[in-house]
């Protein structure tokens, strides 16, 4: 073996002296610098979730229907008829500001992998994305490039992205975020897990070559940026989803027989990750032979060869004996597969290169031995953020360039620019298309169908963490319930900036208790997520973004819930409490003044269990001919979102409201727990008994009609929008300014 | 009865939507082809699916007529018998020569996935000798490299010939430039060979065979198909 | 022997080039820029067995009208690379 | 005056390049053609007004690193041609 690592290379591979310590005693011997920079990949942020990992213990993670929960590669959770769903979401922060199409895409790449890996073939995709404003050149070409990448990776893959969310603060203009979710579908009792059993075993590497790709890609996700860091950039990870379409089909295929004892694929850190925890997983350990390794380039040394980030490659532990098999499918996908080494009994990480040991590392030591935190958090002064009413505000005079503006703002205006750039039909499942509150796919031959969604409001977050927190899990099932669909789990990805500042951690503990309390009274459990720390650049942190990903069933697909307006006549009803006129932290506060301050509106858990129960009970009972949950931008938002139907078609609409003081309340408020239906006017008595049923305030607001958005206060036309100007604006503004 | 081949290169995506669709729609039998199959003997017309075959890199569709299943194709349709291109199934047949024409980026250059209505131009074709000519469809397109070029020789000699089946159109009919989603000349959706029985279009009517997925005129082209294969 | 071959790949003069367009826009937009026109191609970089720089060019023509241009919309030049 | 400049852009030798890959792959099949290896650039022909070709080839290299070449993944070239 090499020579010892000194502890300034430690240091200089970000472990602190005292990991560089434990890691001596753990070996009982100073590391190799290839052992060394094993360990500084495993035992960073990234890969050992060592600040959050006690955090994220709080979560519920039980329910009857949850199959596997966090710790595996991706959630599986029981959606009925022998069904699992299984679905993760994952951060490609820090890559996409280095390279948008690249960094993009390969997140899409790897959030799939980590689907497929356990046996699932992936059906559905969405993407949760931040920039900074469209106003400068660089935002600009950050959420373009960003999003060419994720429609590159997905579209070439087949698998429909048909949800997502995108928003714009100052805070993302140095640091954008790239949340990638993927949901996909196996049979229940088939779920691979990654654990290595039975020593003896051939373990496989498969897939893309190995190159010097993304080396550090680890340790980089788990730094700040600075100017130092730019210099130090890993050559970025191209990302190949003609190749990583293959691999999934050869692996898919594989997994129908019995061959394989366990899947990994390979993501951060690599071989070393993928070896050590499959093993430590397994209790077992893993002997590997680094020049039976396909590599793409001459020369490379161990450490850049177990550190390799190169992407599309799947570590396999194969049964004894059933080499063949992996040969002859891999053979038909033109795959390169090669037998690298075995299982052992010892639990350790041997690994070999040019006849030498080059590393000898107990696995448990890289994974389950990594240091965890419980870091110093501290609420900041500022806190809590005054409230901010009408009062405070100058009064609009003219509400038509009030409504105007909004429908074609960053913050509200269709994101049709984004979601045509995805293939949201391939594969003919898709009921629910972007557009509407959740993306729904059926089951080709049941009724089942699958609904999904993807939510976080940063600035609420920012304003109130814990408040924040709740509302993206509020409505992210709001937001299935709108569809007729009831959450059966939830997925989540945590973007913070640096945990080593206790005013971050403070507000990373606080998110997670909010969410844990509306996960908690919406019955609905965590099965795995991902947290990106570090999101700090130049000093500058993000807002604390955390992002929800809830997945919902729909027993019988065609009673789902229409997103848009269905008939002119018929009647439209606010659903939810009174009183929503909140207006803290709203879009329309930041979009009409400027101003992202406030507090965020308060949850009211127990009337969105109430919402959620009367939408899917009125879905199923076939009286809503269309709903919409209300949120960014309240009342007036989801009427203009539900005027333009995907297929092309619109419907005008007047809504009728009183109002005893200002109006920006009533019409822009984003008070939580709150949906706009529309009722065939048959309907309307039987749709007012089942909300008194269910305990849901009702009332009526108007009817869908005409050429025209009306708003009528108090009996006064307030607003009166033609449909072709208002189409205009709604559905191409976002598109001029990501092009501009 | 017929039976159809859909086939399948690495990196085809659309094989199981267009099985599903000719099933449904037909209630014939079809079976998927992997591309290192040497022969298509049993097969009365063939399928070529959307998606990106080899990756559609070098260019949509530019490496698949490398493919054994090619040279069969090929035989087929000089054997007269109905072979059809879906979206990058339409990249392929031009590619290997079976088509006119070839497809640039859309002008946009962006992949663009939506609703699109077609206008049926000429029902002398497989996907089309079920339909009027003049009648409207809408149903999904899904790509980045629809732009239908050719120079104008070829051009002329296409519309003179009736070679030109489908034309993007709008709500009223028209083949106005905002009905064209990537720039085809001519607002060309859909071509056919100059005998008739070799045909392709740009839009998924495999996105458009049932009700839940917005749209059921796709069906009408996988009737005229079936049509094709009984006469 | 390996030779390296160098394909330039473009489109016909006639036909409309969406990307360079695209990219004279990017350009125009750019006060300290300028460009007349612009169109793109591509380009491949082969290594390719043979027994003559002669050789390796007619090789790399071969692959390069069969493969690497469509001739529909195409016209490409071949170049040995002596290093 | 007009000059007509050409800008080749490579990716770096250390990026991989799936597309070089799957042509080199797809171009097997067929045993009439063979390459060692294949790498997909970009090609761009510029015109470009300057006074004279040293500063015509300034204002491509301008423009090729602010527009062309993506400095992360891409190096670039820049030839006049005197034609
Ligand atoms: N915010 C979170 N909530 C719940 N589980 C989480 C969260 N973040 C990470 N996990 C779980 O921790 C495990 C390790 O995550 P990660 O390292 O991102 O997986 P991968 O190795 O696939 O990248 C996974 O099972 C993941 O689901
Ligand atoms: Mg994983």
């Amino acid at each position: 073996m090499r020579d010892a690592a000194t502890l300034e290379a430690a240091l200089a591979s970000g472990l602190s002296t005292e990991e560089f310590r434990q890691i001596g005693t753990l070996l009982g011997r100073p590391p190799n610098p290839t052992e060394l920079g094993m360990f500084s990949a495993m035992w960073s942020e990234h890969c050992s979730y060592k600040s959050s990992r006690r955090h994220l213990a709080r979560f519920p993670t039980e329910s009857p229907r949850v199959i596997e929960g966090p710790g595996e590669n991706a959630g599986a959770v029981d959606i009925g008829h022998g069904l699992a769903a299984v679905f993760k979401v994952e951060s490609h922060n820090h890559p996409t500001f280095i390279e948008p199409f690249q960094g993009a895409a390969t997140g899409v790449g790897g959030i799939l992998r980590d689907i497929f890996t356990m046996g699932a073939r992936p059906v559905a995709l969405m993407n949760s994305l931040r920039f900074g404003p469209l106003s400068l050149p660089k935002n600009r070409a950050l959420f373009t490039g960003a999003v060419a990448g994720i429609a590159n990776y997905g579209n070439s893959m087949g698998i429909p992205t048909i949800g997502g969310e995108v928003f714009f603060e100052d805070c993302y203009s140095l640091n954008p975020l790239v949340n990638a979710f993927a949901l996909g579908i196996a049979p229940a009792d088939r779920i691979f897990r990654a654990r290595a059993e039975a020593p003896g075993s051939p373990v496989w590497c498969v897939g893309s070559k190995t190159g010097r790709d993304g080396i550090h890609g680890a340790s980089m996700a788990s730094a700040a940026f600075d100017e130092e860091a730019e210099a130090k950039r890993p050559t970025v990870q191209v990302g190949d989803p003609f190749l990583e379409k293959l691999l999934m089909e050869a692996c898919l295929e594989l997994m129908q027989g019995d061959a394989l004892i366990a899947v990994q694929d390979m993501g951060a850190a690599g071989l070393t990750c993928s070896t050590s925890e499959v093993a430590s997983r397994g209790g077992a350990g893993v002997e590997i032979d680094l020049d039976h390794v396909a590599q793409r380039e001459t020369g490379m040394n161990a450490y850049e060869i177990m550190l390799s980030e190169s992407q599309e490659r799947m570590l396999l532990v194969v049964r004894s004996g059933r080499e063949a098999e992996v040969t002859r499918i891999f053979d038909k996908w033109d795959l390169d597969a090669a037998p690298i080494g075995s299982v052992s009994g010892d639990g350790l990480l041997r690994v070999r290169h040019q006849g030498q040991v080059a590393a000898e590392v107990p696995c448990r030591a890289l994974t389950d031995d990594a240091p965890a935190f419980d870091r110093p958090a501290a609420r900041p002064s500022w806190w809590p953020s005054p409230e901010v009413t009408p009062a405070d505000l100058p009064e609009p005079t003219d509400w038509n360039a009030v409504v105007r503006e909004l429908a074609g703002s960053p913050e509200l205006a269709s994101r049709r620019f984004v979601y045509e750039q995805y293939d949201h039909m391939v594969r003919s499942d898709t009921v629910v298309r972007p557009g509407g509150d959740a993306g729904v796919v059926r089951i080709k031959g049941k009724e089942l169908g699958i609904a999904m969604t993807l939510d976080g409001n940063g600035r609420y977050t920012a304003r109130d963490p814990r408040r924040g927190g709740a509302l993206a899990v509020a409505e992210a099932c709001r937001n299935l319930a709108a569809v007729g669909a009831t959450p059966v789990g939830a997925t989540n990805c945590l973007n913070f900036g640096n945990p080593e500042r206790p005013e971050i951690m403070w507000e990373f503990t606080e998110a997670i208790a909010g969410m844990t309390e509306a996960l908690e009274a919406l019955a609905v459990p965590i099965t795995g997520g991902n947290v990106s720390f570090y999101n700090e650049t130049e000093g500058q942190n993000i807002f604390p973004t955390p992002v929800v990903g809830v997945v919902g069933v729909l027993d019988d697909a065609t009673r789902r819930i229409a997103q848009h307006f269905a008939a002119a006549g018929d009647l439209l009803f606010l659903a939810g409490p009174e009183g929503g006129d909140a207006l803290g932290a709203s879009a329309f506060l930041k979009e009409h003044h400027g101003r992202t301050d406030g507090r965020p509106p308060k949850p009211d858990l127990d009337a969105e269990v109430r919402l959620g129960a009367f939408l899917r009970a009125a879905g199923a009972a076939g009286l809503a001919a269309s709903a919409r949950d209300l949120s960014e931008g309240g009342l007036a938002a989801a009427a203009v979102e539900s005027l333009f139907a995907p297929d092309g078609s619109r419907l005008g609409a007047e809504l009728q409201v009183e109002c005893a003081g200002r109006l920006e309340g009533t019409l822009l408020g984003e008070g939580p727990a709150r949906a706009l239906l529309s009722v065939r006017p048959g309907d309307a008595e039987a749709l007012a008994a089942l909300a008194a049923r269910e305990g849901v305030p009702l009332a009526a607001v108007g009817s869908v009609g005409g050429d025209a958005l009306r708003i009528r206060v108090n009996g006064s036309r307030i607003v009166s929008l033609d449909l072709d100007g208002l189409a205009d604006v709604f559905r191409n503004s976002l598109g001029r300014m990501a092009l501009a | 009865m017929a039976r159809f081949a859909v086939l399948v290169f690495p990196g085809t995506n659309c094989e199981g939507d267009v099985l599903h669709a000719i099933e449904a729609v037909t209630g014939q039998p079809a079976a998927l082809v992997w591309h290192k199959e040497g022969s298509l003997d049993g097969f009365d017309a063939a399928v070529v699916p959307g998606g990106f075959a080899h990756g559609d890199y070098l260019r949509a569709g530019g490496l698949a007529r490398f493919s054994p299943v090619m040279e069969p194709l090929i035989e087929m349709a000089e054997s007269g018998r109905a072979v059809v291109g879906i979206c990058n199934g339409f990249q392929i047949l031009q590619e290997a020569g079976l088509l006119p024409g070839a497809m640039l980026r859309n002008v946009s250059l962006s992949y663009v996935c939506r609703d699109v209505r077609l206008r049926v131009e000429a029902n002398s074709s497989p996907l089309t000798c079920g339909l009027a000519p003049g009648t409207t469809l809408r149903m999904p397109v899904g790509h980045a490299e629809g732009n239908f070029r050719a120079d104008d020789d070829v051009l002329e000699a296409l519309e003179a010939d009736e070679q030109v089946i489908f034309r993007y159109c709008d709500d009223g009919g028209e083949a106005s430039d905002a009905a064209n989603p990537n720039g085809s000349r001519n607002n060309i959706a859909g071509v056919r060979n100059a005998r008739g029985n070799v045909a392709a279009l740009m839009p998924h009517p495999d996105r458009a065979y049932e009700e839940a997925l917005g749209g059921v005129d796709g069906c009408r082209l996988f009737e005229s198909l079936h049509r094709f294969t009984e006469s | 022997m390996k030779f390296r071959v160098r394909v330039l790949v473009r489109l016909r003069p006639s036909v409309y080039d969406p990307q360079g367009q695209a990219i004279r826009k990017a350009i125009a937009a750019d006060p300290r820029l300028s460009a007349e026109s612009v169109r793109q191609g591509k380009m491949f970089d082969l290594e390719v067995k043979a027994g003559s720089p002669s050789e390796a060019k007619a090789r790399a023509e071969e692959i390069a009208s069969r493969v690497l241009a469509n001739p529909v919309l195409e016209d490409f030049s071949v170049q040995v690379l002596l290093d």
